[in-house]
């Protein structure tokens, strides 16, 4: 066997520790955090995450919500410990990251006159916009599909607007913004002005990724969805966030996986504990899983 | 290719440890892959001839806090999982699942006494795995590596399991990744006693690795266990040392190995077939087919029959201690 | 650049290892270019502060038959030497001409007695040596090894040592390469009491490697020792059990250091200073002046005045054991 | 740090155990050997060595005689043990080898032109082989002063005499062959005809090369020398092989050394046993010190 992997250990095993160098207030639940690695930022692709390392506390996923030059991005909605302890730090403080981990979106060969349907529920709204934002200039044609509770929860809709997106639909649960529905709403909404679309991405709650897959029944536009497990090591080994009996790997071969591998899984049924217990996904919910 | 196919293509490796027959001498090894049904049966797709399950206590843990694992030079690695387990009641589904597939399973189980430990390998035993594997050896969970490296403890535990599974299964004990060989060969003669029928070695050796940017320790539970290419001249140490010393029993190696020459300098040295772990990472889930073919190939070059007959086979007349 | 001006950029790696005060906190450990005194004074000039001599004991030995060296994967390497060396009387010439030059020499001693030791002492303190480093610890040379595994037999080394050379020359006491912590915090402590001025930790792990084609092991005593970067992580932890376990006397850490980073994991979990073996094999003699730059930069960055200030400092109220 | 060794052990460090292909005896005492080492073969220059391990005896230096395609050869001479043991294998039994080990000789720069003197002295040939093969493919005129202690003990006079060199002034301690004497009196030979040469490289007892280079004190011919001490780990790690206080290694820096670079150095006066005892060097003793 010849390998061709350097001695330094590959920044997907072992975490560049360094400081942060920009926190944003984005919503009352969501930060974004700004960090210099280059070996990351500049591989990193949309769909693709980072094992975040928060010194004292704990180790978490959270999806890459941008990366140009040397920096990387990732936007955090506090829901326990350690995103607690991550809203907690300032700029200077110490972090690592471990990454580019798993697989991204897959853009459609030939972008020219395409449209991309990007649908965004809530604490998904990260890696859509790390997705729109390279679709665009890839030479989509991008429609976004905003949800959340409501309005002061909105993620990035300024960032969306300040992109060159072809339509922006916001909706919320409440109704205090947009439509009143989910963001599969927001995606039918748009679907019925127009439905000639090359694929549809999207991030967010569980439920709402299984009801935008059955909307998009009716229409042959391939959906990509990003999962969310639980994840112990991110690198595909321990096996914490398969799957399915083929043994597929949420962190390796996910997060996004195209919908139609995901019919035999625990797409939309079962979700794992810290513990590995199984539970079951209950598809009706629709709000943000943590 | 198909399982069967790939078993006549390989014919050479059939091994046996003591009544358990595999087609291939590569086991996954505990921890890896495990946790999920999907796991165990893509490793035994991907050609391991057996699976051993995550580690399973009687009641779940939620394991220690991230980061998990770290990366180190040369493709080795540490981790400190903490045996994340949902419990041997809420595991049983993973492992019908596989033993519903024909898949040899080896349950392997933890316990705070003698006998969890039996309750445990007593509920894998009905579950239809093939052997139990008593992890009396990891370094970052409570004292279960201290208990590994004495002879009494060990013995007690091998004792409780080897009667409350009634004689009927294997059971397998996996010895702590330690250097002091003569606590190694007390316990594993001390099991060897109590009624196991065979012992595993090594697990990951206990280590700590610092980033010296926040000062702290890599893994969130400070203290690790080291595997892959770092352990393996150490543990093909022990494996030599346990062969040599009269044990009777079949010794399974494992420690950082990533080819089919790997297995083969384990062989050497005393082994009758090998667990694969964080070789996984490296080469992917198929390290296993590609090492039997490696394997083969090997035994076609220097016309030997079958893999057993290299156990052991090390010439070794210049070997000092 | 000259010693003294290197020493100057460097002012912040100054330590203390007991009454012993080196100009930073590199040493080269036994066994590596030291045969000769051109190699210690090459050491030296390229920036270790201090070099240790081969091991020497009273008698010439010719050690084991080659091969003696073997690199693994990851740039770790395996050698069973078996100590060759001279004797002291023949040695001395070499130590005379590295004393001559103001360099801190420390005298490595092995023996097959008490006495033995002593008298080795006893000679390299004549020969103007820093301190003695007692070899108790060598996994392929007779029964070394299991020596520095039992409290007693190196306490009474330690004490004829010390009492032979009038307490008047510090002496260190080197620890096997093993994963028994509690031995090694036993084996510190009897060393400690018995008037050790430091400990060492660790030298080479017992190992074995094959070569699948002959079946024979790589080396020629067939059992080695494991040095490189396979060997920090569980030399670093040593280093930190042996820190925490209550010892008063400083930690000298030694095991795949390769660069200032390592150095400072080393610092974190309680060294003092450190010894630097196959590094040079892997970065070339000026490692250590190459490892002194990076550890200034560190210390620059960090706003870190001296060195010192960093043993045991890991933070670590979280670690498990 | 970033390094970029791979992670397979270089083959300085770890053996290449491969059948000997051929084995041929050149003279009564020295056998020459084949083997395939490609990796080994492709890099090595003349005045290399490799490490030789013979399984269950030894491991013990040889100078690489010649190198072509996958191929490298080294000579034997019986002296001891593990030469012995060497000397008894035939084609098919295994052997390792390491290497290629040390620095070789450094032909001048601009060979158009220019002429080597060759100076081989019993044992010290198989080197200078290579060497004259390789400098006449880089286009040397070439002279080479052979000498051996009786005319059957002759090394290479066959394939010396294939080159195309410009002289072979051969030389025997009996006068059974050519001119009564050392390899040094055919150098002084030489240098009588024409003492226009660019350097001499020489292999052989340190006896002769003490000689040697008094010899071309009266000459403004660079000299390189090759020399031998006892090896223990062949990479320049354990220290054995130093020959000065600066710790100039054999098996690293050498084995060829300027001869201008051993002026306060042991050459001609000490060497080291396999304690690493140092012994006399015998400067009047001309005869292969095996
Ligand atoms: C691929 C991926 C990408 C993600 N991207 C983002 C993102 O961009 N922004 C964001 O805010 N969140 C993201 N998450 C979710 C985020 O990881 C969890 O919210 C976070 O781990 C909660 O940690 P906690 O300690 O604050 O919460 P806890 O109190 O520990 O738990 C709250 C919830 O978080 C989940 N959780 C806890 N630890 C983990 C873990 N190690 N792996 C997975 N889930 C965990 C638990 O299942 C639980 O439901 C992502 C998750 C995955 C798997
Ligand atoms: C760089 C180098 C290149 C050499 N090239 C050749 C060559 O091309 N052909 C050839 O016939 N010989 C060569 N030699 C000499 C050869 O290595 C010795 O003859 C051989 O090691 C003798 O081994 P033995 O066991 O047969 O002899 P022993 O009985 O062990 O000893 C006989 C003599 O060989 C020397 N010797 C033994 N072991 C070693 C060792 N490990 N390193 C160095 N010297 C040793 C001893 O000093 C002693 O004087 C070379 C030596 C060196 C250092
Ligand atoms: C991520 C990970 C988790 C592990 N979990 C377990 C476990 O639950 N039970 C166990 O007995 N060994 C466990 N081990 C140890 C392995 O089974 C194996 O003994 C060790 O890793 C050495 O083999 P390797 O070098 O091939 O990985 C684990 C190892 C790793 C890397
Ligand atoms: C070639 C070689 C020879 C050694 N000889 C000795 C020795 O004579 N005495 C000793 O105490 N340690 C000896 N050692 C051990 C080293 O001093 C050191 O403890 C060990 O190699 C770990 O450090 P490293 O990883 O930096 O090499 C030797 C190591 C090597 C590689
Ligand atoms: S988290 Fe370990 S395999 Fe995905
Ligand atoms: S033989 Fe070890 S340094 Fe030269």
């Amino acid at each position: 066997m010849t390998t061709n992997k350097k001695l330094t250990p590959s920044t997907a095993l072992h975490p560049i520790v360094t400081p942060i160098l920009n926190v944003k207030t984005e919503t009352p639940r969501n930060k974004r955090f700004t960090l210099s690695a280059a070996p990351i930022a500049r591989i990193a692709t949309p769909g693709q995450f980072m094992m975040v390392w928060i010194p004292g506390t704990d180790e978490i996923p959270m999806s890459i919500s941008n990366a140009s030059g040397d920096q990387v991005e990732f936007t955090v909605a506090r829901v326990g410990d350690a995103t607690t302890a991550l809203h907690k730090l300032k700029p200077g403080d110490l972090l690592g990251v471990r990454g580019p981990l798993g697989e991204g979106f897959v853009f459609p060969k030939k972008p020219k006159g395409k449209a991309l349907l990007l649908v965004a529920g809530g604490c998904g709204t990260p890696p859509i916009l790390f997705a729109a934002t390279t679709a665009l200039e890839t030479g989509f044609a991008v429609d976004v599909a905003l949800g959340a509770t409501t309005s002061e929860e909105l993620l990035f809709q300024q960032p969306f607007k300040e992109l060159k997106l072809r339509n922006l639909v916001v909706a919320t649960d409440d109704g205090s913004e947009g439509i009143q529905g989910t963001s599969v709403d927001a995606a039918a909404f748009l679907l019925e002005a127009n439905s000639e679309y090359a694929a549809s991405l999207a991030c967010g709650p569980e439920g709402m990724l299984v009801n935008l897959n059955l909307l998009l029944q009716k229409f042959p536009i391939p959906l990509q969805v990003s999962l969310e497990r639980y994840m112990k090591c991110g690198v595909g080994l321990c096996g914490h966030c398969i799957i399915d009996s083929k043994g597929r790997r949420v962190c390796h071969e996910g997060p996004v996986f195209d919908v139609k591998t995901l019919k035999n899984s625990d797409f939309g049924r079962w979700t794992r504990d810290s513990t590995g217990k199984r539970h079951p996904v209950n598809p009706t919910d629709t709000t943000c899983p943590s | 290719m198909a399982v069967k196919d790939r078993e006549k293509k390989n014919s050479r490796l059939k091994v046996k440890i003591g009544s358990v027959k595999l087609p291939n001498p590569t086991i996954l090894a505990s921890g890896v892959l495990g946790v999920a049904a999907g796991g165990l049966i893509r490793a035994w797709k991907d050609g391991a001839a057996a699976v051993v399950t995550k580690t399973v206590g009687l009641q779940p843990r939620s394991g220690h806090p991230g980061p998990r694992i770290v990366g180190l030079y040369g493709n080795s690695l540490m981790n400190a999982m903490g045996i994340p387990n949902p419990g041997i009641e809420d595991y049983l589904p993973e492992i019908n699942a596989a033993v519903n597939q024909s898949i040899p399973v080896i349950g392997s189980a933890l316990g705070s006494s003698p006998e969890e430990f039996a309750k445990v390998a007593v509920a894998l035993r009905k579950a239809g795995v093939t052997a139990i594997e008593l992890n009396v050896s990891c370094p970052h969970v409570g004292s279960l590596y201290l208990l590994g490296m004495d002879p009494q403890s060990t013995s007690a535990v091998v004792s409780q399991v080897v009667k409350q599974t009634e004689k009927e299964i294997p059971v397998w004990v996996k010895l702590p990744g330690s250097t002091d060989y003569p606590r190694l060969v007390q316990v594993a003669k001390a099991a060897e006693k109590a009624g196991a029928s065979a012992v595993v070695a090594l697990n990951t050796l206990p280590a700590l690795a610092l980033d010296v940017e926040s000062r702290r320790p890599l893994l969130g539970a400070g203290i690790g266990g080291l595997s892959g290419p770092a352990i393996k001249p150490i543990a093909i140490r022990a494996v030599w040392e346990l062969y040599q010393s009269g044990l009777t029993i079949p010794i399974i190696g494992v420690g950082g190995i990533l080819t089919g020459q790997d297995v083969i300098e384990y062989f050497l040295a005393g082994a009758s077939a090998v667990e694969i772990g964080t070789g996984v990472l490296t080469r992917g889930s198929t390290i296993f087919t590609q090492i039997c073919d490696e394997l083969t190939e090997y035994m076609k070059r220097h016309r030997i029959k079958r893999i057993t007959q290299l156990t052991g086979r090390m010439k070794s007349q210049d070997v000092k201690t």
